[in-house]
This record gives C-alpha cells, structure tokens and sequence, in this order.
C-alpha cells in the first residue's frame, strides 16, 4: 500500500512539474514550494547526520580538542544574527575564502594549466591533426588576452581562436544532447510503465 | 584590528592549503583535509542562517497575505517534516523521511534535471543558426557530433562516427585545452588577488 | 633548468644503483629440497614510499614458478632477522606489490613472502633492512612549486607596477561592455534585474568571484535605482552577498534603498534550486538575468526560462561543460577566464587591471613553452614535458 | 506573416510536444534498433567474465537522484552478470543516495537470481569521506566499515570473513556520477593498491574517462543509458537500458531535424526579405 501510494505522490509531481512546460500555474507552484522546502529540509537533516555528527559531535566527545575551532568558526558565523558583534562573521568567511583560493589556486594550476600544457607540449609536429591542435591552442589562448588590442596579425589569430572554440562548443553541446534524453526517457519510463499500471485499466503496461 | 584580522585570516587559510601540498612531512600532510572538515562544519553551522532566512521570508508571507502566500504553507510544511522527521527519527530506509525523499525529492528532482531534454531541443532550434562564421562552425560541429553518435548516424553513412569522434579529439580537444589553460591563469590571479588582499570588497564595511 | 637536468640525472643513477643493491634470494633452494610442492617467491625488496607523510612500506617480490597452483601469498613482517615474522597481510595469487600502511617511521623492519596452497606453505629469503619515513618536500611536486612562483611574481610585479602608476591598455569584453545597458534596460522597463551566483558554495572560486562582481553590478543598480534580486543555494553566499550588496549601496549613496530580503536562500538542492528560480523568473519576469558562477546541469533550464520571458542574460562560467548552452541560450557569455577578469574590468581599480597583466604573461609563457616543447619534441632533441609531469 | 517566418516563430510548447512524443511512442511500441557493443563495454564484460565463481568484487555506489535514470539500468545489468556467474558483490557507497538505489537494484535482481544476503552478496552502507574512505579500504573493510549496512559486525557475514582489505577482492566496479567517483578510485584502489577498476558513468562525463581507458588504468567502462544497452545485450536480458535506446534514437533525429528546419526557416525568411526590398 505504501508503495502504491508513494508511486501516486511521485507520478503526480511529477506530471505537476511537467506541466511547467505548458506555463506557470497552481500546479507547478505547489510542486516548486514544495520541492524548495523538502529539498531544504533533507539537507539539513542530512548536513546534521553527516557533517555535525561525525565532524564535531563524535570528535569532540572522544577528546579531540582541536575541532572546537570549526566550532567556534560556526558559531562566530552565527553572530550575523546579533547586529552588534555581526562583524565578527567575517573572520569565519575569511577563513572559508581563504582555503577556497587556496586550494583552487593549486588544483587548477596543476589539473588545468600544467597537465594541458604537458599533453600540448609532448605532441610532434607529424601529422595534421597534431599541427591544428597546437594551433588550435594557440590562437585559443591569444583570444583570451586582454591587454592587447586584438587586430593585425594578434586579431587574426584570436579570430581563428573564436572558432576553435565555437567547434569545441558545438561538439560538446552535440555531445551531450544524448545523456539530457535518457533522464527524461527514465521519467516516462517511469510513468508509463510503474504507475500507470497502478490503475486497474492500464495493468496491461506493467514490466 | 577589525578590518586587518580577516585579511590575515584569509592569507593563512590559504598559505596552509598550498604548504600542504607540497608537505607531505605531518602536520601539514593532512592540512588540506583538516581545513575542509572545518569548512564543512562552518558550511553546516551557516546552514542554519539560510533556513532561518527561508522560514522568516514565508512565515512574513503568510503574516501579511501576500499574493500566493498559500504555497509558503506547503514550502514551511515540507521543510518542517523532512528537516524535523530527518533530525529525531534517523533517515535511514523505512523511516518517514526516506519516504519523502524518495516519494518526493528524487522524483522532483529527476523531472526538474530531464526538462533538460525538452530545453536543450528550444535551445538548439533556436540557436542553431548558420547567421554568421562562429555560429555556423558551432552549427556544423554539432550536427555532426550529434549524428556520428547514434545508430541511425552509422546506418546513414559509416564514417560518420570517426568524423564525430576526429571533432571531438582534435578541434574540440584544442578548444577546450585553451579554454582549460585560459581559467587556470584566471583562478590563480583570482586566488592571489585575494590572498594578498588586493581583492577584499567581501570584507568591506564597518 | 640545468639544475633540473642534474637532479633528475642523479635521481635515476640512485634508482638504479640501489634496485641493483637490493639482495637476491639466493637459488639453491631447489638443491636443499629436490622437489617442493610449492616453490617460495623470489627476491623480496621492501622500500620506503617516496614523497609521502610516512607509515608506509612498499613490499613487492617475483612471484612463485609455481604460481598457478598458489592459492595465496602470505606477507610477514618482523623487526629482526632472527627473530619472529607475524603475517601481516596476504594476496591473491599473480600479485607482487603489497603495501604496509601499519608500519611506524623511523623504525627497521623486514619483510618476507610466503606461497601458502593448502597447508603448505613456502617461504621467501627475508628482505633486506628497511624504514619508513616522511619526507618534507614532495619532489614530485617541484614543478609546481616553479609554477606557482613564477606566476606569483608575475602578477605581483604587474600589481606594484600598477601602483607605481603606469597606464594599462584593456581590450573590450562585450559581456561586460553591456553590463551598464542591461542594468538600464531594467530602470526603462520598471523591471527587475535577478542575479543568480552559480549553485556552489562561498569555498569555490567561481563563487568568489561572482560575488565580487555582484558587488559591481549592485552599485550600478543602486545608482539606476533598479530593484536587484538574488536568491542563493548556499546559506554562505547568502550571508556574503548580503555584506557586499549592503556595501555596494552605501557607496553608492543609497543606503536606504538596501533591503536584505532580496537577497535570500531557497534550498542546497540543485534542482530545488532551478524549480524556484525558474518560478521566480516566471513571475517576475526580470528584465536582466546575470547568470555568473559555477554550474552545473542546471544552467540550460535556467537560460531558456530566462530567455522565454525576453529577460536580456549575461552569463558567464569556468565549468567548460556548461558553457556551451550559455553560449547558445544567453545573449552574452563570458568564455571562462573572462569571468575572472570581470571584477578587474568593471572596477577599473588599477591594481586588479594590473593582475590581468600579469595573466596575459602567465599566458605567454605557456605559449612559449608550448612552441618550444613541440619543437624540440618533433625534432626529437628533448621530451621538456616530462619536467612538467606532477602527481 | 509568412509560412516561413510563422515555423521560425513557432511555440516553443509544439517543440516540446514533438520531443515527447518522439520519446512516449518509442517506449509503447518498441522498434529494436540494433546495438553496437563498444570495446570499452565489451572488456567490462569480460574481465567479469574472466573471474572463477566465488570471487568477489566491491561494487560502489557513487550517485544520487539526479543521475539514476542513466546508471541504474547499468547497475542492475552488472548485478545480474555477477550473480548468474556465481560472482560475490560486496556493496557500498561513497554518496548517501546510492545506497538506496543498491538496495532496490539489489531487490530485482537477488529475487530473479534466488542469492541470499550474506552468502552470495554483502551491503556495506554509506560512509561519509570519499578518498579517506578509500585508502582505510586499503588498511581493512572492516576499519571503514565496522558493521554493514543492517547493522551485523562484519565478522558475522560469512561473505566477508576472508575479506581483510583490496588484497581479498578481484576488481573495483563503480558507478560515479562525480566526485567521489572513478578518477578516486582509479588513483586510490588502483594507483595503490593495484587492483584493476571498472564502472559506469554518464554519458555526458564518459569522454573524460578515455585517456584511462587507453592507459589501462580502467579495465572497461559503461557511459550513460547506451552502455547499460549494450552490457544487457552481453547478458541478453533486455531491461530499462535498452527500452530506451530506441527513443533516444528518434529523439535525436527529432532534434536534427528541428535544426534542419530552423535553419531552412532562417535562409527562406533572409532569402524573401531580401527580395522584397529589391522591390519596393
């Protein structure tokens, strides 16, 4: 029975957010209210299980005195609730800001910029393909300068840049366009075939 | 005091991530890990500030009567049940909260990602234009990608596939390496602006 | 570079010289026991594992001539030569690695390899004498470090030379040129601007900088005095889009025209995230969608909601699996790197135009190397990429 | 207005309808295009097949919600590969939402197959941690994993007791939507612990994973809805995979076509407004 009715709940909202594609309405509107509040709502649960728990709470009770400085970082972010000492949040933003750039500034320096770099470099000169991709990367990153005025021979190559990025945009958006279907076909599969055999009339379509 | 302590905070949030990496020698080994278990924590703690901001906005809603303020009723009803049920009673399978997330959420959420489907076809329909040099490149390249990846596209003709595949491992493999190499200069400019504090209007104000 | 050559040359001459070192186990085993059932592994080598925080010792051996039949390889570890071996861990057959991560630094062991078939079992000469230990550099990561100072320095000089005050000369970027008549557009319509910073938290870069952006954006909206929206996935970005947009108003001399409420969460979820904005775009209809972050599936419901509502978009992103549909669905895109130098151009503070100097030389660099590695390769002179290779 | 700029015009809600029909009629009424098994499914197939009855793998379950229309059908098609073979999946999952998914892939197929819980397969559960999570892997199961996913110590799982850490199993099979995902496991449980890996992924992230196929670090690898076709073409026990492909099929060439007629549209409007301002 529970099954039943939970295929019902999820078919049914499913058809309310598909009926977006028609225009807005009730429908949709109750669906997204309600998506918006579960969906907060699960990871709320979901950072207490999961993060408070296992991070803070566990640690903290065995002796591991050092993670009351997340603590204290958590609970300097929570002043922004008492306007005098609201300030003091920052220190925890600051904190958060300052691993993020940190830890970005290496990952991408060495995941995007020198692993591109090595693959580029390491290519020989012996066929065409490897002749446009060494172009092709080229030109790419002389679109990307901004100090200089892109015209002469400088707005030449940035121009062929462009186009090797507009090709590697068609490619990927044409790639793609497959794995968007199979989520929805998943949806119409659901559908079709779990609920609609729900009703007595459709039994027929189950699998 | 006020306005230097979160710059030098910043700096040595981040000078701790890079002397991580490169020392492996504990206790800076295990730096980048500790730093983000913290991040996690603060992320968690802050969570709090968004769900509040969320129930004051709808339960303000609901005060006044504003137009619609019915669906703030769903939205509080729906955040009550799953964060409440979530927090005392576990949300593990067979608990009322893995039913909503399964009965609610999951379906919710996969409709919402497959209106993709719907859109990338608008999408495509629209943009998809031969209006200029750029747009026709991008036009072609798709088209052919997107042929040389099906059935149909190799019953068409059965080159089609090494055309997409050449599209993909050649022009688009240089297009993407700029690309690539192009956000890795602007994240380490980015980071260092920010380290050195020559980017700090996040921390501006009194 | 040399000094690269060097160490590199005398690394391997070290490799080779102390795999040579390593003992092997002596043959006559076949002489004392004419006819095992099981022949034990051979030459057992246990080694520190470079460039870690220690704890750790790699075991490896060649494997039994009488493999097939092997049902396991037992490895044992002890702390003398005489002394007690204890199995420690064991493999399945046609394996020769083993990693000990339950060793403690400083401290000698050694280590030998059992084949077990059944109740037999047959056991390796010992390995020679070995510890693990930390290491305070990871030289695999030296490249990097190169790298990383180079680039430092070059922004860091383009910075004081900003400072001393030379003139610098910035192309045109469309999707920030049109930024001011977006804005406008909204002020003429009596519309709304809605701003959306991507879907990951205030730890992700892409985060950062389009909060500093909306930072800009919000002191052209207090100054055209247009209503800005900007609901959030993440209860930071809330927190410090509040800070920001409050800032940008007072220097904008509307202080009072600041009201918190219009920049607020709806839920962590990525498509409870879409479900709302696409609602809020609906309604709304904004006249100006920014589009500036990180994202992710999400971003093509959001375009064509936006642009089915004739919302003027600008979007802008460094996820390079999303940037097509930005480009097919927006007005305007900003390729990647563009979105890191939007604060820069649209503040036209010196300092930050002076990084972007910096980055264009960063970018040189690459080119250069890129040339010259690919020359060299082709003619078969030099690999250069190797001294790039990091782990 | 003319017929030509009406079609450039057109409703978007008559695209969408097209495009649902395009993938509603498909499912009703299957069409059974052939599928083309690609080598990278292929060499999945068979380093399963390769192993002896009885040895087990660990199979993580690294996706959530959003993703699953594309990597459950792969999952059940390799649950069920396992199972006929006599191959004992140890489940686990590195994303909170997978395990729910295992258990239900796991329902369809124990059931079909007549396996018993803790003889033929082992469910870990979720641990929170990515890579740390792999590495302890390394040490012992039972470090990361203290009790399973119902509760029982590990000790009492008749499945698990010669399971000590990677040593005790064949390979590693992931399904990954992201991070955590095969790039972990690849540099975690095969980078250091040499065990060969292999998975499925989606579609859209399938390309990245090439240059590990080429290096050998994956040993085979299944991407999106097609992959989990072409596996249950391997097994010949057609399921959700291949339903689909047929509509993907048709949708795709729906959308060629949207494209061919756009861009008709768009040379057909250029075309006659030019014209009529030659004349007037």
């Amino acid at each position: 029975m529970g099954q039943i009715a939970g295929a019902w709940v999820a078919a049914l909202l499913t058809l309310f957010i598909f009926s977006f594609l028609y225009k807005d309405n009730p429908f949709y509107k109750f669906a997204e209210h309600l998506f918006v509040g579960v969906s907060a709502g699960y990871w709320f649960a979901y950072y207490y299980h999961n993060v408070v728990i296992p991070n803070l709470y566990n640690p903290l009770r065995q002796g591991h005195f050092l993670y009351i400085i997340p603590g204290v970082l958590g609970i300097m972010m929570l002043m922004r609730l008492v306007p005098k000492v609201g300030w003091i949040s920052r220190w925890a933003l600051a904190f958060i800001i300052g691993m993020g750039s940190g830890y970005f500034l290496i990952t991408y320096l060495q995941t995007n910029a020198l692993a591109q770099v090595e693959a580029t470099m390491s290519l020989r000169l012996n066929s065409v393909n490897n002749v446009l991709l060494v172009i092709g990367v080229l030109t790419g990153l002389i679109y990307f300068f901004f100090s200089k005025e892109h015209k002469g021979v400088l707005g030449g190559a940035a121009k062929l840049g462009i186009w090797f990025l507009m090709i590697a945009f068609g490619a990927s958006f044409g790639y793609t366009v497959m794995a968007r279907f199979s989520l929805l076909i998943g949806r119409m599969h659901f559908l079709i075939f779990q609920w609609l055999p729900t009703i007595p009339f459709f039994r027929g379509l189950a699998r | 005091m006020k306005r230097q302590a979160p710059l030098i905070i910043t700096f040595l949030a981040g000078f701790a991530m890079i002397l991580g990496y490169f020392i492996p020698h504990e206790p800076f080994g295990s730096l980048q890990q500790i730093l983000n278990t913290w991040y996690m924590v603060v992320a968690a703690f802050a969570m709090i500030l968004g769900v509040g901001n969320l129930v004051k906005l709808h339960s303000a809603k609901i005060r006044r009567r504003s137009p619609g303020f019915g669906y703030s009723y769903v939205l509080l009803a729906g955040l009550a049940a799953m964060a409440l049920f979530g927090i005392t009673r576990g949300i593990e399978p067979g608990t009322v909260f893995y039913w909503m997330w399964w009965n609610m959420h999951v379906p919710m959420s996969s409709t919402m990602f497959s209106l993709l489907a719907f859109f990338v076809a608008s999408a495509s329909y629209r943009a998809f234009r031969a209006r200029n040099v750029e747009a026709a490149l991008l036009l072609i390249a798709g088209i052919l990608v997107m042929i040389g990846r099906v059935p149909l596209g190799d019953m068409i003709w059965s080159r089609f596939p090494d055309v997409a595949d050449w599209i993909m491992n050649v022009p688009n493999a240089a297009g993407q390496r700029a690309i690539l190499i192009g956000i890795a200069l602007g994240v380490v400019s980015t980071s260092l602006r920010l380290l050195l504090g020559i980017e700090r209007t996040y921390l501006t104000g009194d | 570079m040399r000094l690269f050559l060097i160490t590199l040359s005398v690394f391997c001459v070290c490799a080779v010289v102390s795999a040579d070192a390593q003992p092997r186990s002596p043959q006559i085993f076949d002489l004392v026991e004419p006819f095992p059932s099981v022949f034990p592994p051979e030459q057992v080598s246990a080694r520190d594992l470079p460039n870690d925080a220690g704890g750790s010792v790699t075991v490896s051996w060649r494997i039994s001539r009488s493999d097939p039949e092997v049902d396991a390889y037992e490895i044992l570890r002890g702390q003398e030569l005489e002394g007690d071996f204890s199995v420690i861990g064991s493999v399945e057959p046609g394996t020769c690695e083993f990693i000990d991560t339950g060793v403690s630094d400083g401290v000698s062991y050694f280590y030998a390899v059992r084949a077990v078939k059944g109740e037999v079992k047959s056991e390796s000469t010992p390995s020679a004498e070995v510890s693990s230990s930390a290491q305070w550099f990871n030289r695999n990561r030296t490249s990097m470090l190169i790298a990383l100072a180079v680039f430092s320095l070059l922004v860091m000089w383009f910075i004081y030379r900003a400072k001393k005050g030379v003139e610098l000369f910035i192309r045109k970027i469309s999707g920030l040129e049109a930024v001011d008549d977006a804005i406008g557009r909204a002020t003429e319509m009596g519309r709304s601007v809605l701003y959306i910073p991507g879907i990951m938290d205030m730890d992700d870069i892409q985060t950062i900088a389009s909060v500093v952006i909306l930072g800009r954006v919000a002191k052209k909206a207090a100054e055209y005095d247009v209503h800005l929206h900007v609901p959030v996935s993440k209860s930071l970005v809330m927190t410090t889009a509040q800070e920001i947009v409050k800032e940008s108003f007072s220097a904008a001399g509307r202080p009072d025209a600041y009201n918190p409420d219009n920049i607020h969460y709806l839920t962590d979820d990525q498509f409870g995230y879409a479900a709302g904005v696409d609602g809020i775009m609906v309604r709304e209809r904004p006249a100006t969608v920014f589009l500036l972050g990180a994202f992710y599936a999400e971003s093509l419901i959001l375009a064509e909601t936006g642009h089915s509502v004739g919302s003027i978009q600008i979007a802008g992103t460094a996820m390079p699996a999303q940037l097509p549909f930005f480009v097919a669905a927006c007005d305007y895109t900003l390729i990647g790197e563009e979105l890191f130098a939007a604060s820069a151009y649209l503040s036209k503070e010196p300092l930050l135009l002076g990084s972007l100097k910096g980055q264009d030389w960063g970018k040189a660099i690459f080119m250069f190397l890129i040339g010259a590695g690919v020359i060299l390769e082709t003619l078969g002179i030099i690999n250069l990429s190797r001294f790039l290779v990091t782990r | 207005m003319g017929f030509a700029d009406r079609i450039r015009e057109i409703d978007r809600r008559i695209i969408f309808l097209v495009v649902a029909l395009a993938i509603i009629i498909p499912l009703l009424i299957p069409i059974g295009f052939p599928i083309q098994v690609s080598p990278s499914v292929r060499d999945l197939y068979n380093a399963l097949e390769s192993l002896p009855p009885g040895s087990k793998i660990l199979m993580s379950f690294d996706y959530g919600a959003s993703t699953y229309p594309e990597i459950y059908p792969m999952s059940l098609a390799l649950l069920r590969h396992c199972f006929r073979r006599g191959v004992k999946p140890i489940i686990m999952g590195l994303w909170p939402e997978g395990i729910p998914f295992a258990e239900r892939a796991l329902q369809v197929t124990v059931e079909e197959e007549g396996k018993v819980y803790g003889e033929d397969y082992a469910n870990l559960g979720f641990k929170a941690g990515g890579i740390v999570v792999m590495q302890a892997l390394g040490r012992s199961f039972e470090e990361a994993f203290p009790v399973d996913a119902y509760g029982t110590p590990l000790s009492d799982i008749p499945v698990m007791q010669s399971v000590r850490n990677y040593d005790n199993v064949a390979m590693v099979i992931d399904f990954s939507a992201g991070d955590p995902g095969i790039p972990a496991w690849i540099m975690i449980a095969q980078g250091r612990f040499g065990k060969p890996v292999g998975g499925g992924c989606t579609a859209v992230s399938a390309p990245q994973f090439f240059p590990y196929l080429q290096a050998g670090q994956l040993v085979g690898l299944m991407g999106g809805m097609k992959g989990a076709a072409e596996y249950e073409t391997l097994i010949r026990t057609r399921d959700l995979g291949s339903a689909g492909m047929d509509a993907q099929s048709i949708a795709h060439a729906v959308i060629v076509l949207f494209i061919v007629i756009g861009n008709a549209t768009f040379f057909l409007g250029r075309w006659s407004s030019r014209r009529n301002k030659g004349t007037s």
